[in-house]
């Protein structure tokens, strides 16, 4: 393949959009109006500095930026391409859904340190950013550590008991993991290949014996916890201590999908797929993600909490995405890639209705919202939008990257992963269903919601409509998601 | 035996320095007054002085001053057989003086540390740390 | 000539020790700066005589003033230490 | 004048150290500036010489004007002309920011203490930048002697720690006379590259071999390498903050350029590699030194205590990566002496300023310091990111050259320790920002300070500490220049 | 180099070192140790190095016995090694 | 041998004659008042003697540089006998405050 | 009383007889003693030295000005003093040597005699010297410390001597005949 | 400890001795440390620097550099002393009580804190442990201290011809006041050597030693080259290296003297200056 590239500060500065509005913010902190409009406008200009690259990746070219030679042969190196372009889309896009509602759930809910909290959230996103536009390992393990340890102080934002116990799991996770294992993974490759570059055929072809390809490949796709990949998931529900919105979009966007995109990032473009297939490494890896699937949608099941639920469902959602990448196959890695997109959607949705009913009632638990949807009927119809997204229902964009990955396990000749893929989509609407069927036919139990229509604050509405609109959109319109993942899939496999 | 005898006068003042090396050492790890500590850090550093000395020692040899002093009588030629080796001596002037500044140092510490303990052994002052 | 010089100097390193013994066995400090300021007066005559035994005089002379001014000094300091701090406790009373 | 540089850098510092106690005699306000202009002057002096050496190559400075065995020279090459500038520059630095500590500590001696500072501050210098094995061992002392004098005035148990480590540095400087005194007497030479012209037929030499031995333990005594690292943390932790700012930083680190030295300079890498076969062992002694550097910081409930340990831990890092034996490890190894130097100063620099606002450093007192010092804790997490090694501050890097350098030597132990030391830190600093994030803000005053307000320490010494966290970040993106330029040159050719 | 007497005073000077580390009472430590200086002082001369006999004289017999015996001064003599 | 060396010889002799007196007698006297005596005059004494030799013998080759050597020699004996006295009674003088009672007959050996 | 000034190598000055006392703690510089001092300094200089280059004479003539400087009321003396010095030590000297050989030779024989122990008697013998100011007492103190086996315990400044003697025979000639020739030495007769 | 000692000290000498049997023999003149460097300095001293005691022209010319730190060394010493120790009246917790003596009639007054009499003639002030000097001694000490001090000087001058230099001398000069402090007291010590003094004394040694040095830089040559004075003092350069010694050895021992007895008031009196050994 031979990919055309131009050298373009772009890159760098959709990083550093967000990560120069910080110090604005800090100084702003009195002012929540200037702070929020300054939240927005980064919002805005990162968004459309994104937007402004699509045009040229669709048109089959590669955007680099080499920010420093920090060891030789190794860059600080930024490169935009189809992957990348997918990722950053997703999240920029959202980032500006996800500040309106973030401002709306914050003064709803009459948060204290807020300023903090936009501050690192915008931190996260240039991290989440940089990690989508990386060109080669190290660039990406520093994003990735950047976003662990600027999510920390979000995650334990409430700063009482459980926040701080959740926080120490989800640092003891992350960053122990990334620690423990990318990085001495990572280093053993750049000892073995001499160069840490994505290249779309891998680079660690005939350097090094199987069973250390074989043991570098788990240590990534273990190391990588933010993939929440079991046996390491759990910080996932732990850290739904977190106000919604960072649940939202950290634990539904930004982190975990952070955590997939880097593992299938490295398995296509460290390994490479000719290289994971002749050493059969592709087999294991899609049955952990199997059984990730299905333990998470079954743990799931047993959830009142609704964010735990949300959570074990993310768990389990992931792991398609893994799947997809796993399967190898041209149209089972667009399905997962597809996914990232879609599952973005559908599962921010979710997370916001979760907080704006908490923003409204107070409630948390299921059991609790029996007949919520005569109270809110707006938002419990996003909510039953965004799980069909999930369960891979027609009208919404969650279908087209299920029907992808059922089309890859076809194709890979993979029935076991199709049996699991159908179970899994099962499971996934027994434990969303009888919900919605409550919420919306059962009499409520507690009399709050007898009264007339009362929903959350337009901030915290809004937003969630649009996504869930942009869910359905998504299934007649997925052109520019669906393009970028076959360009990119072309790309690595040349199908 | 010979060959044990002739090596042991041969290298006697080696010996020495090594024995009073080990004395020193010993007291600055196993003394438990810590002024006692301080003569065997003295002792210490006088042993390698000795060892430095001992390099310098020329047989047949005489004190490195040229025996005929100033003005133009002095550019007479010098072997440097004549001479005993004056390096050494100069590395060990700096050394003592070193030495003299470490302990001056070291009693001043003594001082400060008998002032807020009340005594110079260094279990007691342990325990009294301890108590705290 | 020289041979006298050295034996007498083997000779006055035989009577350090003998004084050594002293400062050694004690009982008391003050015993014990006697038999140092002895090896002292001792070591002012045995280093003129090594100056003998070197044929360099002149050299050594410095070093054995200073030797007797600067040893005077400390027996000196030792000895004002019972000016100001009263009662002669000794090690052997705190064995 | 750009020649007399080499001279320029330990004059100055000496002079104005003279200067200053006179000044401290007369006037006691003229110190602070004097010694400010002539580290200033000192550090430019250091960059200067880097440039040239950069230009250049090698510059030999004849002091007295005698050739070099004979007389002594500096020698400056790649090596020390970049630990130069680090030296010069964090203690110019960490000599702006507690200018208000130390007229708090002691507001009769401030003369004295800026004395020795800038002697301190010319002994270390001067290690660096020597050529003599001989002369660096008195510029040892005067480090070491200043160094004594300044860690001993703190808490009340302050002296007694300083005097176990007067003897502890007494016995590993003599150690190193004595080494030398090895050297001496089988070569007749003092010149560290003369001695190494003259070593090769001598390798299987006993008295070289011990000399090597001997110079070594002297060394890692002074470094408090771990079996010998027992005087540190005491020492360390009760000084106070303005010298153990200064000697956290420098001392070890100079000490592991001195071992480098040694080990590529005058007993060079090939006996030291080759003839001897112990490397393995002393990296397996790194690794301990390590594991238990991280363990027993991590039973510390004191801040800088807990700091100290962590310096034992980072001594290991270097002493590993240096006895590695190989050019990955060596890099990482004299990289880890500039970032180390700098990443402890920032943290010891934060706790200086805890100490100068809250007057303890005990986890107690950590409580709510976010809220109350959001500047000196966001400097403290920049240090901490930079010593649990997260990109892109320094500490990555260097880590990554001795992770690399582990790898490619085939010793695995060594580098299971880094990442081990790497996931303890986390806890270590995470434990710390819990208590200073979650724990309310406990009020010693007794009057209402519930609702948190900003209580930073003053401008004069954030502002420098913010330089230094800047530093980690700016230093850490500049890596590949500094291997490229300096460090590569620095490892002779036949190290691969 | 005169290497009877050298031998002498060596043998002499590990005894004085050693009985000035036994004695327990630090001013007979200090006695003692200022007769250990004026020993090596003597050693010093004996292997012809003057300069250095000269440095010991003036530092181990004058000062350095003077500060040990002030800094007992300021101290105590106890000492139970 | 002439006769110069004769008289060095002689006056060394006695020197050291005088200086084992003082070694044996502090060895020997039973307290620490007594060992004074020897130590306090019978050094003295032999110190002067020996000096004297060593100054006479200096003379043997005579020049001007001999001669100041010599005197310098006399200089260390009036040093010792100024300083002498002073230790001695320095160190009774320290006896004394010390509470040091003398030695009386019959006691046994200190 | 009146020729304290004048007396060798120290004036009587002391510090607890008032009438002598004519400075206070800080004694009086003497533009004489400085003198004086100098020209001894330089004396001694010339033997230490024994070089006679003007570089080397000019040194000594800075080194003797220092010393004077430093410690001219220390020395304190007098051309005069010098000179009594001169004429009348010079006879006591052989005399003081005769006896210190007695003494030695007495102190000797005791520490040799294999029955040291029943020969020595030591006492304290106390007696009052008519001798006064400092220099006078301090000869007649040292004299009886070298000689006969005798050594001076303690010196008041009024002359009370506590003399230790080694056996009876050393202690009953004090004060005797070596006061009254330190008298006539100093002037004191 | 005993046992670790033990241990720790047979390894190192079993070390040590293990490599001496490795060493040429004792007073070899063939030894390499006899043949490397050292005949170039015993046959050229005398030409290059017309020095005859090589050890002072190597101490401080070749090797002028080591002298310089040796120096600061014992500068640094008594800061630290000082810095350690010194306790200042104001950081002092002892209520001060002064003690006065009348001197001629040796009458010792008492008087609590605050209260002072105006300096007179009449009054010593003494300390609460103050014991009158002992005649003996003291007169003895004060007619010795002034040929001490001479001998001292007569030392740095004649550096070098003879042992010694201004190491020896400064450390002789110290003693002297040294031992003046000890015969009389401390306070009369002080009084006539006060602590600023010492203390700018002390800095200006080594001032003067590094100063030449940055003279001979600034004279456009290397540090330390002493041959740049030539055209200062107006001699050859091989003269002006020997008076440059000089120079650097007044410096030493000007530094020395003030350090030892710096340390030795500081050490003695534990800080307060009140009451010596």
């Amino acid at each position: 393949m031979n990919m055309e590239t131009i050298i373009s500060i772009k890159p760098l500065l959709a990083i550093l959009v967000s990560l120069l509005v910080v110090p604005i913010l800090v100084l702003s902190g009195k002012r929540p109006n200037v702070r929020e409009a300054c939240t927005f406008l980064a919002a805005g200009v990162k968004f459309l500095i994104v937007l402004s690259m699509v045009p040229v990746i669709l048109n089959g070219t590669q955007i680099v930026y080499t920010i420093a030679e920090v060891i030789p042969g190794v860059a600080l190196k930024l490169r935009v391409d189809a992957f990348g372009m997918l990722f950053a889309l997703v999240s920029s896009s959202l980032w500006i859904v996800t500040s309106a509602y973030s401002i709306g759930y914050m003064r709803g809910l009459k948060e204290h340190s807020q300023t903090r909290y936009f501050c690192f959230f915008a931190l996260a996103l240039s991290a989440t950013i940089g990690v989508a536009f990386s060109a080669n390992l190290l660039t990406l393990y520093l994003f990735y550590e950047m976003l662990s340890f600027a999510t920390y102080p979000l995650v334990t934002h409430h700063q009482d008991h459980e926040a701080r116990s959740s926080g120490r799991k989800y640092l003891l996770y992350i960053v122990g993991t990334s620690i423990g294992f990318v990085l001495p993974a990572m280093l053993i490759s750049y000892s073995l290949a001499g160069t840490l570059d994505f290249s779309s055929q891998g680079f660690l072809a005939g350097t090094a014996s199987k069973p250390l390809i074989g043991l570098l490949c788990f240590m990534f796709l273990f190391g990588f916890a933010k993939a929440a990949i079991m046996p390491f998931h759990s910080w996932l529900p732990a850290a739904m201590v977190a106000p919604t919105p960072v649940s939202a979009l950290l634990h539904a966007v930004a982190v975990v999908k952070v955590g997939v995109f880097c593992v299938a990032r490295v398995l296509t473009g460290v390994f490479g797929t000719n290289l994971l297939f002749s050493l059969n490494l592709n087999v294991p890896i899609i049955y952990i993600a199997s059984f990730t699937i299905m333990a998470g949608s079954l743990i799931a099941l047993s959830q009142d909490n609704l964010k735990r639920l949300l959570a074990f469902s993310t768990i389990a959602q992931l792991s398609y995405i893994v799947l997809g990448v796993g399967l190898l196959s041209p149209k089972g890695m667009t399905g997962g890639m597809l996914h990232i997109a879609m599952h973005a959607f559908g599962k921010i949705t979710l997370f916001f209705c979760a907080g704006a009913i908490f923003v409204a009632t107070g409630k948390k638990n299921i059991s609790d919202m029996i007949g919520i949807g005569r109270r809110m009927p707006v938002t419990m119809a996003a909510f039953f939008i965004g799980s069909l997204s999930i369960i891979g229902m027609p009208p919404c964009g969650g279908f087209i990257s299920k029907w992808y990955l059922v089309l890859g396990s076809l194709q890979a000749h993979q029935m076991t992963i199709l049996f699991v893929l159908l179970t899994s989509s099962l499971l996934n609407a027994a434990y969303f269903m009888p919900f919605v069927y409550k919420a919306f036919f059962c009499r409520p139990e507690d009399a709050m919601f007898e009264n007339k229509v009362q929903e959350a604050p337009a901030f915290c509405v809004v937003p969630l409509v649009i996504t869930a609109t942009i869910s359905v959109i998504l299934l007649f319109y997925p052109q520019p998601f669906l393009r970028l993942a076959r360009m990119m899939v072309q790309s690595i496999t040349g199908v | 035996m010979t060959d044990l005898i002739s090596m042991v006068v041969a290298k006697y003042n080696y010996w020495i320095y090594i024995t009073l090396m080990m004395i020193g050492l010993y007291a600055i790890i196993a003394k438990n007054n810590l002024v006692k500590k301080i003569v065997g850090m003295n002792i210490f550093q006088t042993a390698i002085i000795l060892f430095y000395v001992s390099i310098s020692v020329k047989k047949g040899a005489t004190i490195p001053i040229l025996e005929h002093g100033h003005g133009p009588d002095a550019h007479h030629v010098v072997h440097a057989v004549d001479y005993i080796n004056p390096l050494p001596h100069v590395l060990m002037l700096t050394a003592i003086v070193v030495g003299v500044a470490t302990l001056g140092v070291a009693l001043a510490l003594a001082i400060r540390v008998y002032n807020n303990y009340n005594t110079l052994e260094e279990d007691k002052i342990l325990a009294q740390i301890r108590e705290k | 000539m020289d041979n006298i010089f050295l034996y007498s100097s083997l000779y006055l390193a035989f009577l350090m020790v003998l004084s050594l013994v002293r400062a050694v066995i004690g009982p008391t400090v003050l015993d014990r700066m006697i038999g140092v300021n002895a090896i002292g007066s001792k070591t002012v005559v045995l280093l003129i005589m090594i100056g003998f035994l070197y044929h360099r005089m002149d050299m050594f002379v410095d070093i054995a003033l200073a030797y007797a001014m600067l040893n005077f000094l400390a027996v000196l300091a030792a000895s004002r230490y019972f000016q100001k701090r009263k009662g002669l406790y000794d090690e052997a009373l705190y064995r | 004048m750009s020649e007399q540089y080499p001279a320029l850098l330990v004059v100055v510092p000496l002079l104005s150290a003279l200067v200053v106690s006179v000044a401290g005699w007369v006037n006691k306000r003229l110190c602070f500036p004097i010694a400010v202009a002539a580290l200033g002057v000192t550090a430019w002096s250091c960059v200067g010489l880097l440039l040239r050496v950069l230009d250049e190559g090698v510059i030999v400075y004849k002091l007295g004007g005698w050739t070099p065995p004979m007389g002594i020279a500096y020698y400056i090459d790649y090596l020390n002309s970049l630990v130069l500038p680090v030296v010069s520059i964090v203690a110019l630095l960490n000599l702006i920011a507690n200018k208000k500590g130390i007229e708090q500590q002691f507001p009769d001696k401030t003369g004295p203490f800026y004395t020795l500072y800038l002697l301190m501050v010319t002994g270390l210098l001067g290690i660096v930048v020597t050529g003599d094995a001989f002369n660096l061992y008195v510029l040892l002392e005067i480090a070491a002697l200043t160094g004594y004098g300044l860690l001993a005035m703190g808490e009340e148990r302050a002296p007694l720690a300083t005097l176990n480590y007067l003897y502890m540095g007494t016995i590993g400087a003599c150690f190193y006379l004595l080494g030398v005194g090895y050297l001496y007497i089988v070569t007749g030479s003092l010149n560290m590259v003369d001695i190494a012209g003259l070593l090769p037929p001598l390798y299987q030499s006993k008295a070289v071999l011990a000399a090597f031995i001997i110079c070594m333990v002297g060394v890692w005594l002074k470094m408090a390498f771990f079996p010998l690292h027992a005087w540190l943390p005491n020492a360390y932790t009760y000084a106070n903050s303005a010298a153990s700012s200064l000697i956290a930083p420098l001392v070890t680190k100079v000490m592991v350029y001195v071992m480098i030295r040694l080990i590529l300079t005058v007993f060079t890498p090939e006996f030291v590699f080759t003839t001897l076969a112990v490397s393995d062992a002393v990296v397996w002694l790194a690794v301990i030194a390590i594991v238990m550097g991280a363990v027993l910081a991590l039973a510390e409930r004191n801040l800088k205590k807990m700091l100290t340990y962590i310096v034992v831990a980072e001594v290991g890092y270097m002493v590993g990566g240096a006895w590695l034996g190989n050019r990955d490890g060596m890099t990482g190894a004299i990289l880890h002496i500039v970032n180390d130097a700098l990443m402890t100063l920032c943290v010891f620099m934060v706790v200086g300023n805890i100490v100068y606002k809250v007057k303890g450093y005990a986890f107690e007192d950590l409580q709510g310091l976010f809220r109350k010092m959001p500047f000196t804790m966001a400097a403290l997490v920049i240090g901490a990111m930079s010593i649990i090694g997260v990109p892109p501050t320094c500490g990555f890097f260097s880590k990554w050259y001795l992770i690399v350098g582990a790898i490619s030597a085939g010793h695995y132990g060594f580098m299971a320790a880094l990442i081990f030391s790497s996931i303890v830190s986390v806890v270590l600093f995470f434990r710390v920002f819990e208590i200073c994030y979650y724990e309310p803000f406990a009020d010693h005053h007794g009057h209402d300070n519930h609702s948190g307000g900003m209580d930073e320490a003053p401008v004069s010494m954030v502002v420098p500490l913010l330089i230094v966290a800047v530093i980690l970040i700016v230093v850490g993106l500049y890596t590949g220049d500094i291997v490229n330029h300096v460090i590569q040159f620095a490892i002779p050719e036949a190290m691969v | 180099m005169i290497w009877p007497i050298d031998l002498a005073i060596l043998t002499l000077v590990v005894v004085a070192a050693i009985s000035a580390l036994m004695v327990k009472d630090l001013l007979g430590a200090s006695v003692l140790f200022g007769s250990y200086s004026f020993m090596m002082c003597l050693l010093w001369s004996i292997m012809g190095a003057v300069d250095v006999a000269f440095t010991e004289a003036s530092v181990g017999a004058g000062v350095s016995t003077v500060l040990f015996v002030a800094a007992v001064f300021r101290t105590t003599r106890r000492t139970r090694d | 041998m002439d006769i110069m060396n004769i008289i060095v010889c002689v006056l060394l002799f006695s020197g050291l004659f005088f200086l084992t007196g003082g070694a044996v007698g502090i060895l020997r006297f039973p307290d620490f008042y007594s060992r004074l005596h020897p130590a306090g005059k019978l050094d003295t004494l032999g110190s002067f003697l020996a000096m004297t030799a060593f100054a006479l013998f200096n003379l043997h080759h005579f020049s001007l540089g001999a001669l100041l050597t010599s005197l310098k020699i006399l200089l260390i004996v009036v040093f010792i006998f100024l300083a002498s006295p002073t230790a001695t009674h320095g160190i009774v003088d320290a006896g004394v405050r010390a509470g040091l009672a003398p030695w009386t007959k019959g006691e046994k050996r200190r | 009383m009146g020729k304290q000034e004048e007396e060798g190598l120290g004036s009587k000055h002391n510090t607890s007889k008032a009438e002598n006392s004519d400075q206070g703690p800080r004694r009086r510089k003497n533009f004489g003693h400085y003198v004086v001092t100098f020209f001894i300094m330089f004396g001694v200089w010339v033997v230490l030295s024994g070089k006679f280059d003007p570089f080397h004479l000019s040194l000594g003539v800075i080194s003797c000005a220092i010393v004077a400087y430093l410690s001219a009321d220390l020395l304190r003396p007098s051309i005069r003093g010098l000179l009594i010095l001169l004429v009348r030590w010079i006879p006591y000297l052989p005399w003081l040597m005769k006896e210190i050989f007695k003494a030695n030779l007495h102190v000797t024989y005791l520490v040799f005699h294999p029955r040291m122990m029943d020969l020595i008697d030591p006492k304290i013998v106390k007696f009052q010297s008519k001798l006064e100011g400092d220099l006078a007492l301090v000869t007649f103190a040292n004299s009886i410390t070298l000689t006969p086996g005798t050594i001076t315990v303690n010196v008041s400044p009024d002359g009370d001597f506590k003399v230790h003697a080694i056996d009876k025979a050393s202690g009953e000639p004090l004060p005797g005949e070596m006061e009254a020739r330190i008298a006539r030495v100093l002037g004191e007769d | 400890m005993k046992i670790i000692g033990l241990i720790i000290t047979v390894t190192t000498g079993a070390l040590l001795f293990y490599a001496a049997g490795d060493f040429p023999a004792w007073s070899d003149p063939a030894s390499p440390a006899s043949t490397y460097l050292s005949p170039h300095f015993i046959e050229k001293t005398m030409e290059e620097t017309s020095v005859p005691n090589i050890v002072t022209a190597v101490l401080a010319d070749y090797r002028g550099f080591d002298t310089m730190f040796e120096t600061a060394v014992i500068f640094s010493a008594g800061v630290v002393c000082f810095f350690l120790l010194r306790i200042s009246r104001r950081e002092d917790e002892e209520p001060e009580t002064r003690y006065y003596r009348h001197v001629l009639t040796g009458v010792t007054i008492q008087l609590k804190e605050g209260h002072e009499i105006p300096p007179s003639a009449d009054f010593e002030r003494i300390d609460s442990m103050w014991t009158p000097p002992d005649l003996i001694i003291k007169t003895g000490c004060r007619l010795l201290i002034p040929f001490v001090q001479l001998f001292a000087l007569y030392v740095i001058a004649h550096g070098h011809h003879s042992p010694g230099g201004g190491f020896q001398g400064g450390v002789i000069l110290g003693a002297s006041v040294i031992l003046f402090a000890i015969s009389h007291d401390l306070r009369t010590a002080v009084r006539r050597m006060s602590e600023k003094l010492i203390g700018i004394l002390c800095a200006a040694g080594v001032l003067i030693y590094a100063g030449t040095g940055a003279l001979c830089l600034l004279l456009k040559l290397n540090f330390l080259d002493y041959s740049a004075l030539a055209g200062v003092l107006h001699v050859d350069p091989i003269t002006a290296r020997s008076h440059g010694i000089l120079i650097v050895e007044i410096g030493v021992g000007i530094a020395v003297l003030a350090t030892m007895i710096w340390i030795y008031n500081n050490i003695s009196s534990a800080g307060r200056y009140r009451q010596g050994l």
